[in-house]
């Protein structure tokens, strides 16, 4: 509960005071957003060298490996966000998790995608049962299952309760993702960055992926924010902030 | 002991009412009014625990409900539009069940009498589906009679019943309040109940 | 509430699912004929070659099984939700997860362990051998329970949602996957003369860990469905 | 014009009654009564046609309702404990198929005055099953101000109204008799009907 | 009543139909959904070689079609039997067979239909040919009706009965498997280069006598379901 107390957390917890914050944010994040990923996109195809095995097509790895790290990575911000909505009843909380998940969907589809389309070179195939991919597969239902299960229910406050109890549940397929490689042989390849090793890749590419990453995540939260900024208006429609700047906006 | 305070019950867009308080002593009666939709099963509802308040807070003893559902749960007993009752058992064994779940040994004895007494007399023995509507009711309505609870939350409950078993459930909560149990009930049914102390809420005139 | 009292509740809680099995038998044979309807309808309509009929029937046999499963999770709770007897439950004076627990035991031993009885039979009908046959129905006994108990969560989750139906099989079918995987991954990996133990280790610790928080998860899931 | 001939009508083991007689002419009200579970929807039903009788004969018009159905339900309104009221339909979406399906043309514009009237005004397009218990039952009477039928039988209509409603239908049922129609209803409920004939039969006195 | 008043009301059963369809949408994309699953679990349990998945595929896309609407018969009238509104369909001034020929033909477009139009994406992922797709689909067109106007009596005959769904499965397969091996008949004689017409076109006869006999068998089983 102290947690809540904190002055911050309480002042940008209320709707209100969000709603007006993110608004002065977003453009910075879009800028952030888009010069890193630039700079990433142009490190990946004329910065990084050409693999010696499997010449230009692995420079897919730039996007594949960002959008695979932030599939889970955002799972696990919702989930997180989730569990405060429901302990601490956070409204700002909720509505940060259904900000999230379409994202979140979006970027394990576009892993899947690169990943499906560099197995074809690689392994001679777009798609293996393989566990790793499996459990990505599976990541993708889960983020779907929020989705659906949040516009299926009417009352926006049991919606929002039930689709967060769910994607706590679901926290549990994250480790399957990670661990995956190393519990069982797979044709994919086991994780090469890590905190206690050294790199074993090249510091350039090493580097270049970074950046694409940092960069993915500033689109994020630039997305997360305006559609945030969406749902609050939609479900404080009826409060008088809410009408006012609507009000204020129609004239 | 049942003390509400400042409470808000939202529904989808509609508010339905705020800042109701209200206070319920042992012995005392509690008669909701209030016009179709006007938030009486959703009053019912919060104060069982079974709906989160949007704002405010329902006191057990002077401690919040949700944070004691096991106790509170212990001294109360709820009796919705719906009868909660299985149509593929028997009256009896709806009763039988009920009494097991809530952890309390009652004899076969016990429950005959009670289905008798609530005018099931020959019929505990027939799924309850096949029994008309009051009858159905009247199965529920023999948790009552059964029950240990000190708070009886009832929602309608004259409901589908006749004229002779609306006069014997007005005895039942009169008997209850006696023996120092409360009651907290709406129907839109002219019904007497001798109490020593009534209160009205009437929904239609709390704020929204 | 004493401990006693806490076991008469969910004994109880046991007896009544089990009855109301018992009176509705029709339904509770839907599950265990769906899964023989399944299975028998591959040799009508795939080939009725039985090496082609032996390389498939572990998996169509689980995935029977796991069909079988997912459609009878919508009776799980919604009865007791259109009749009332739900609201009744949440306000026992009982932790809510002891008498969920005692539910899913009884949708498992009505709905799950006929399957896992059921399952030599028709093994033996695709022509599986007594060491696969064996091994199939170990696993299907670590496996059922773990959809049962998962499948709580997703029934309780959309139970006020109308026609919940393929929300359930939406949300629990990602988590089925694994079970489904090492189950068959087990029986293929002795028919392929491989090592199966790790494949039966992991079920088991799924059913472990399964048995100690989803009655949690489903009690929470059911408290907000009724609201 | 409704003539009921010697009826007999069995649930289960039980006989409920036998030789039940009685002819209703236009502008009559049958006003039914008895205990709960002595046959009164049972024998509603069979009134309707929905329940085929032991013994004995239904005859509207002179003519077993069983050999002309289309003819007498197009002059049949029948209302039970179930509201018949789809809950994913909105209350306008429900009166406007439902009014479709007897083959009658109804306007937009006349269904929603008649869920004004009857007191559903600013919720005719919200999804009927968030609406409350009286609610949902105003949006099934709501048939009742569109339809032109001549025979209506009322099986608990007043369950779950509020004072004004109980009101309102009762006047509505007054004005369908006062413009020559029929009605069969049945309550537990006190409730004043003015009607210029009105018969009673109580199945609590009807030989069984 | 008029022709007009005929037509107006059979009309209105099939938009009501349509419209609660829509409105639950997630109940309509059940027997979809299913469909799509029990069709992709195979790889996923079977074995992921093209080879064993092309022979095995139009018998699994058959058994999933049939399995998908037996699952949804079900919703076909128990919905309308629990809220009253079947006792009011059976007031109305109208020929009950019309009224249920509305409802099936509601019933196949939201839950036959869609299975047919989904079924070529599905036949690709297990490895079937333009030819092969193009006539399993012909085949679902001419097969999936006939499974509603079956289904449909069946449905309503076990209406009272607490879950039918077992007696309702019972009640329709023996009827379906005719359709089911004329169906798979047809596509497996055309990828063993033999002639197919004459499956076809029983497939067609059922269809005529389905739609000519089983609307007045559902309206009677109603009927009876209701007393
Ligand atoms: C649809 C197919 C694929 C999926 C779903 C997928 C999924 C993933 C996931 C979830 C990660 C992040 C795991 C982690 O951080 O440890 C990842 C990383 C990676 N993937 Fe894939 N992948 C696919 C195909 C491929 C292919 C075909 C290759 C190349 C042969 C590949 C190479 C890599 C590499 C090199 C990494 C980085 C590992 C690391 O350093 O952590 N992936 N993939
Ligand atoms: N299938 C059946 N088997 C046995 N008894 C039945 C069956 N169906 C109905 N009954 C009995 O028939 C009797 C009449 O039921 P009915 O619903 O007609 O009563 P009612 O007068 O409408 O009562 P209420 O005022 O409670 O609505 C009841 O006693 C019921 O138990
Ligand atoms: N999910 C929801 N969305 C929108 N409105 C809702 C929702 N749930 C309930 N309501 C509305 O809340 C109001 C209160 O309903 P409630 O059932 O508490 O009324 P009530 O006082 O018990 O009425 P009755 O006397 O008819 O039983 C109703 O107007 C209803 O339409
Ligand atoms: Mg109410
Ligand atoms: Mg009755």
């Amino acid at each position: 509960m102290g947690f809540k107390n904190s002055i911050a957390w309480y002042y940008f917890s209320s709707p209100k005071n969000f709603y007006a914050l993110a608004g002065k944010l977003i453009p910075w994040f879009w800028v952030l957003a888009i010069g890193l990923i630039g700079v990433g996109l142009y490190m990946s195809f004329f910065v990084a060298p050409t693999d010696y095995k499997q010449g230009e097509s692995y420079r897919i790895i730039f996007i594949h490996v960002p959008a695979a790290w932030m599939s889970m990575f955002i799972y696990l911000v919702m989930a997180a966000y989730a569990i405060i909505g429901l302990a601490w009843k956070v409204r700002m909380a909720d509505m940060m998790a259904s900000a999230l998940a379409p994202t979140g969907a979006m970027f394990t589809f576009l892993a899947l995608w690169t990943g499906a389309f560099w197995g074809k070179p690689t392994w001679g195939t777009y798609w293996v049962w393989d566990a790793r991919l499996t459990s990505e597969l599976i990541l993708l239902f889960l983020y779907i299952g929020f989705i659906s299960l949040q516009s299926a229910i009417d009352d926006p406050r049991r919606a929002a309760k039930a689709s967060g109890l769910l994607a706590i549940v679901g926290v549990i397929n994250l480790p399957i993702i990670y661990f995956s490689v190393k519990w069982w042989n797979t044709l994919h390849q086991g994780a090469s960055v890590s905190p206690t090793m050294a790199p074993k890749m090249a510091s350039i590419m090493l580097t270049t992926m970074l950046i694409m990453a940092i960069g993915f995540w500033m689109y994020t939260i630039a997305v997360v924010l305006m559609r945030a900024r969406r749902i609050v208006l939609e479900r404080e429609r009826q409060t008088g902030w809410v009408r006012e700047l609507l009000l204020g906006e129609g004239k | 002991m049942l003390e509400v305070r400042d409470l808000e019950c939202v529904r989808g867009d509609h508010r339905l009412f705020s800042g109701l308080s209200f206070c319920l002593q042992e012995g005392e009666l509690l008669y909701l009014r209030g016009s179709n939709g006007s938030g009486k099963t959703s009053l019912l509802r919060t104060l069982c625990g079974l709906l989160e308040p949007a704002e405010g807070e329902v006191l057990w003893r002077g401690q919040d409900i949700r944070r004691q559902r096991d106790e509170f749960n212990a001294e109360l007993t709820y009796l919705g539009h719906l009868n909660g009752v299985k149509g593929e058992l028997t009256a009896f064994e709806n009763l039988r069940l009920n009494c097991a779940l809530a952890g309390s040994a009652v004899s076969p004895q016990t429950i005959y009498e009670a289905l008798e007494r609530i005018g099931l007399g020959g019929r505990e023995d027939l799924p309850t589906q096949v029994l008309s509507q009051g009858q159905k009711r009247r199965v529920a309505l023999a948790r009552l009679l059964l029950s240990r609870a000190t708070l009886w939350v009832l929602d309608e409950p004259f409901t589908a019943l006749d004229v002779g078993a609306v006069e014997q459930l007005a005895g039942l909560i009169e008997a209850h309040l006696q023996k120092g149990g409360m009651a907290v009930f709406t129907t839109h049914q002219l019904v007497e109940i001798g109490a020593g102390a009534v209160q009205e809420v009437n929904l239609d005139r709390v704020a929204a | 509430m004493t401990e006693d009292g806490l076991f008469v509740a969910w004994r109880a809680m046991l007896v009544r699912d089990l009855t109301l099995a018992m009176r509705r038998r029709a339904d509770v044979l839907t599950s265990l004929f769906f899964f023989i309807i399944v299975v028998s309808l591959f040799p009508l309509g795939v080939s009725p070659e039985m090496a082609v009929l032996r390389g498939i029937a572990p998996g169509v046999i689980w995935v029977a099984a796991l069909l079988a499963t997912m459609l009878s999770l919508g009776r799980m709770f919604s009865d007791d939700h259109q009749d009332g007897s739900l609201e009744q439950m949440l306000l026992l004076p009982q932790p809510l997860s002891l008498l969920v627990l005692g539910k899913v035991l009884a949708h498992w031993l009505v709905s799950g362990l006929p399957l896992v009885l059921l399952s030599p039979l028709l093994g033996m009908q695709l022509g599986l051998g007594a060491d696969a046959i064996g091994l199939l129905m170990l696993t299907l006994l670590l496996g059922t329970p773990v959809l049962s108990l998962i499948g709580a969560i997703g029934a309780g989750l959309t139970l006020g949602v109308r026609g919940g139906g393929v929300l359930v099989s939406l949300l629990v079918l990602p988590l089925y996957i694994p079970v489904l995987i090492f189950g068959t991954g087990a029986v293929d990996a002795s028919l392929g003369g491989m090592d199966y133990e790790g494949h039966l280790s992991l079920l088991g610790a799924f059913l472990v860990m399964a048995l100690l928080t989803t009655p949690l998860a489903t009690a929470a899931a059911l408290r907000i469905s009724v609201e």
